[in-house]
């Protein structure tokens, strides 16, 4: 059975991705799957510098849902290549990094030191995050400063480029049409969806940031819409995410035209899922006669 | 992902559970001050699994013991032998189990990782104090867990209750100490609610002798990943990680 | 303990409501519930045609949730005055219309019909229908088409005026202000979740009309994020809803400004729940030594 | 909301069960050919009750059957005597209890309104036939149901089975029918799945008898409110609602 899928130019021996955030930087998982039997490990978001982060409360369960506003805290570039990068070199897994700023320039930064390490396979840029010099408004929200940024990284990246977007990326056809003209290589959707939420004991919003990521099961019908969508007004190869616990779940990624899915929260709760769903895909091609992932792959329409 | 077996679950009390699971190789490496993430269906609700100390582990087996507080716990509550629950363990750093002499700090259900702690010196011969405090009559029912201990016990009660110490764990501790000194090499080990930690960040005494302390925050993944169970350094800025660089910490680390 | 709200002219003994398609004319909800003991209940939403909706399936479950693809089924108004009519006029409780059409002007028919029905007490406008004039694209979506519509609306309702909006309005703050200034009484927040579901076995998508409205407890956190935004961009009163299922859940939409609440998707599981949720309010109020509503109201910021 | 008591489950084969509750009200009331609506967990997964026809009723109980299909089902056959569930009902319209003589047509789990409906012509010495075909052998320990309606039964079974006849259950009755002419008045009562209706609305002898129907269909609700279980009406456009028209129709009103 083959299994085989393509971001680009990055070749997957199989389409289970563990999501950024969820998986630390591999060796937290080594205790429960087998990180050379996933399709590639994302990275947890990386900056050139180290980043504190929000304070706690950083977690907060919904219904079928979870909350986040860990707010990017990393170890930043350097101490990962002191701590993880020469045990990164061990396993044999793709390896995509998920690299953010706070400026254009940490962004252009940080895409250019992953780029240089040969241990990585991929960069994925999160878009998600607020532009301290534009005010604190999400790249992703002002299209011109989105374009000029994913232009940007484009010309320092020579591997395989990802672009990570979410439910609020501004003008969002227009947007993937220039990244279609820069070459972009492949999207990843989603990344969490804008919540709130409310303490009515304390009579206080749950967040000191206020605003926090919506994750899991929850959203994985808005996330399913999204990725749809987005199918629809490109040809770049798509991760799709969002919620995804089970089989069933990465097949629905898969039938509308996921090239590859990738498991999030659902690590959280059952760190070696990722390793049920690669021969869960198997097994469902088996039964339904395809011999290979690309059958399957964007079948529903 | 693998079901780990209930093989007993006894209530103590009202809101107190004592859960009994089969795990070789749990019961085989535990240390105390390890915490296991444990979920109580196969249903999205809650989502997420919840951190629990190990209170004492036995040949192929290891208990838990929990306070019902919310929607995880009612469902744990709930279960009976031959059911079956998912589990992560053992996670997180524990005490350290060398000390010269050992003083033990617990405050309601903290109770639980100092049970585990003190039969290990118990069984190293390490001597010990135990000081226990509730604040009311219905957490007493815990007393049996130090039975075995108990001469090296103390318990305290805010509420009044005859045969206990009146006041916090810490006003009898404060008394004890006047008149026992603690010989080099000693060392602290507490577990109990944030406020219990505040006040002992205060004392001159915990200063001058190290304390370590078993911290609880609310958890995402419980092995490191997702970086929910931050608590603020002490000292210069950033965060420490309660589930990877925890639960126990030294007490002068952690901004509580 | 006074429990009364006010939602422009009309004013409510208590906040809770039921939502629109979620409790039929009122009169399917008697064996379950006492109407005159909620705030408000709000009709199924009514054309001036009669309208036979969507194919089934039009009904999938979620992970705490529910998508719908009722397409608006409904009787259209001629037999609702017929049906329904004489029976509300045995009951007490207010009675929100919730209206919609095809065109603008099937919405001003159906708005000037329902102003004119003495039991009537408040016309909620559904914005999130297709335009069928427009080549299908929802009402909500175009922000001139919206504007114009809701202002002609408005001339013809002499009773209290309803928005009900969804995650899919365009230009968010100038339709809002734009409502102030045309004298809109309130706001409904929010309609359904615009979704989808794949089936895997059959290898198709689950609704015929491919995207469907997710609704239930799985969207409560963003329907909080939803009416916290309007709230802080707009001073008209809101209905908040959106994923509740218990007091609780009702709480946090006062705590955030909502001035009453809707009761939706929790209907079809346990159609007396808004009974519960009144007491439920009032015992809080107690508890935390309140004695009206209006202290709640807005509390967290 | 109200909690009903389950006061007797039983497992029939491995894939039907028999759930008793308590209920009164809904025992009195309770017509055959209509249903109930079912929680099975105070949790979100799955969200919505389902819907499940009446079997029978006793003096203050009444027994429900299913077979496990999914999740709710699932759930539902985990519960124990004492558990408790949320019920709506008895919901729906149901069957017209006064012919001349009936037929009564079931397929697989749709034996369960047929059951209900059977007593009651038992009970008013209604004469009446109950067709039952099963898909495989697995399905026949259902069998029992039909015990004491036994000399008016005829039992078939796809699967070749010693005992029951071979073939659909539209196959035996076709055959009985060339030597049982109907007299005036009679009605046909049937349920089962969709494929079977299909097939009846294309024989000839179902369009000269009012045949009445019971149909299934994803619900919201259950009562009305949702439009969700809206079915395409035959002649003419637009939907009929099975949970509120229904669940029992006339074979050609509806589109199948
Ligand atoms: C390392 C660690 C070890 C623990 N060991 C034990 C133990 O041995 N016995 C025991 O009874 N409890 C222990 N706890 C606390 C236990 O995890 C929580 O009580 C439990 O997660 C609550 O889940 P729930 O669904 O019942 O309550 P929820 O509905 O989630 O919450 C109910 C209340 O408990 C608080 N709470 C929830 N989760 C936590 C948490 N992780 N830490 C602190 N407060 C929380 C909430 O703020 C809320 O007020 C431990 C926590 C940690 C982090
Ligand atoms: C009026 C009525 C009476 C019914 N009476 C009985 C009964 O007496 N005994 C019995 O075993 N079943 C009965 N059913 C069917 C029963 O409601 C479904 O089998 C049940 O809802 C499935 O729930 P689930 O969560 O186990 O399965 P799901 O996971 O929801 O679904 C599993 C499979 O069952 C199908 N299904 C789900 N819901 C329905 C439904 N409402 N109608 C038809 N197919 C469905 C799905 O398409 C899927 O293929 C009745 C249905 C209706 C509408
Ligand atoms: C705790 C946590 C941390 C995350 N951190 C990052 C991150 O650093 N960078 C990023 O691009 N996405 C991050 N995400 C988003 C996930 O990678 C994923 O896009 C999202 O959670 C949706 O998928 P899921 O529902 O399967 O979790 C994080 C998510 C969670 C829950
Ligand atoms: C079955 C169903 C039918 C609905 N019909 C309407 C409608 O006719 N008009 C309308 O404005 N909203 C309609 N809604 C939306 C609800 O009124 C409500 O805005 C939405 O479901 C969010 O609230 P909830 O999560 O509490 O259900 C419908 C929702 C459901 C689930
Ligand atoms: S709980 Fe996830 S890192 Fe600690
Ligand atoms: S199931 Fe809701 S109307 Fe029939």
């Amino acid at each position: 059975m083959n299994l085989e899928t393509r971001l680009g130019p990055l070749v997957l021996q199989n389409p289970v991705i563990l999501a950024s955030g969820t998986c630390g930087y591999g060796r937290e998982m080594v205790p429960f799957l087998d990180l050379d039997r996933v399709g590639a490990i994302t990275l947890k978001g990386l900056s050139v510098m180290p980043w504190e982060g929000n304070p706690p409360p950083r977690i907060h369960e919904t219904a079928a849902g979870v909350m986040n506003s860990i707010g990017l805290e990393n170890k930043g570039f350097h101490r990962f290549v002191q701590d993880d990068l020469s045990w990164l070199e061990t396993v044999h897994t793709r390896v995509i990094a998920n690299v953010w700023g706070r400026t254009e320039e940490e962004y252009i930064g940080i895409a250019r030191l992953m780029d240089r390490l040969e241990r990585i396979d991929a960069v994925e840029v999160n878009v998600s995050c607020p532009n301290v010099e534009k005010g604190g408004e999400s790249f992703a929200t002002n299209c011109r400063v989105l374009h000029q940024l994913i232009g940007a990284i484009r010309r320092v990246v020579q591997k395989t480029l990802l672009v990570k977007i979410g439910p609020t990326v501004a003008e969002l056809e227009k947007t993937l049409k220039f990244m279609e003209r820069e070459g972009v290589d492949g999207l990843s959707v989603t990344n969490t969806f804008p919540a709130l939420a409310v303490d009515s004991e304390r009579q206080c919003l749950v967040f000191e940031r206020k605003v926090a990521g919506l994750s899991g099961p929850a959203i994985k019908p808005l996330a399913l819409k999204l990725v749809y969508d987005v199918r629809h007004l490109t040809h770049l190869p798509i991760i799709g995410m969002g919620g995804i616990m089970k089989t069933e779940d990465a097949l629905e990624f898969l039938l509308i035209g996921a090239s590859a899915i990738a498991v999030g929260t659902a690590n959280l709760v059952d760190p070696a899922v990722a390793l049920e769903i690669v021969p869960g895909i198997e097994s469902y091609l088996v039964a339904h006669g395809m011999n290979r992932l690309d059958d399957l792959i964007g079948k529903v329409r | 992902m693998k079901q780990t077996p209930v093989t007993a679950i006894k209530t103590r009390g009202g809101s107190f559970v004592e859960l009994e699971l089969a795990g070789k190789e749990i019961a085989r490496v535990s240390r105390p001050g390890q915490f296991v993430m444990i979920g109580a269906g196969q249903s999205y609700d809650p989502f997420l699994k919840r951190p629990l100390g190990i209170l004492s582990v036995q040949e192929d087996r290891f208990s838990l013991l929990f306070q019902i507080v919310g929607q995880g716990t009612k469902l744990l509550s709930q279960l009976q032998p031959g059911n079956t629950v998912s589990v992560l363990g053992p996670l997180g750093n524990g005490f350290s189990l060398h000390p010269s002499e050992a003083v033990l700090i617990a405050g309601g259900r903290g109770i639980v990782p100092l049970v585990f702690l003190a039969s290990h010196f118990q069984q190293a011969g390490i001597p010990f104090t135990f000081f226990w405090g509730v604040k009311n009559e219905l957490e007493l029912v815990l007393a049996s867990y130090l039975a075995s201990f108990s001469p090296s016990c103390v318990l305290s009660c805010e509420e009044a209750v005859s045969g206990y110490g009146c006041g916090t764990v810490l006003t009898s501790f404060s008394s004890w100490e006047k008149t026992h000194p603690l010989r080099s090499g000693s060392r602290v080990y507490a577990c109990g609610p944030q406020g219990m930690f505040r006040v002992m960040q205060k004392i001159p005494f915990f200063s001058g002798v190290p304390v370590e302390v078993s911290l609880e925050a609310r958890m995402g993944c419980g092995f490191g990943v997702c970086l929910g169970c931050a608590v603020k350094k002490k000292e210069g800025s950033g965060y420490v990680h309660v589930c990877k660089d925890g639960p126990v910490f030294l007490l002068p680390e952690v901004e509580l």
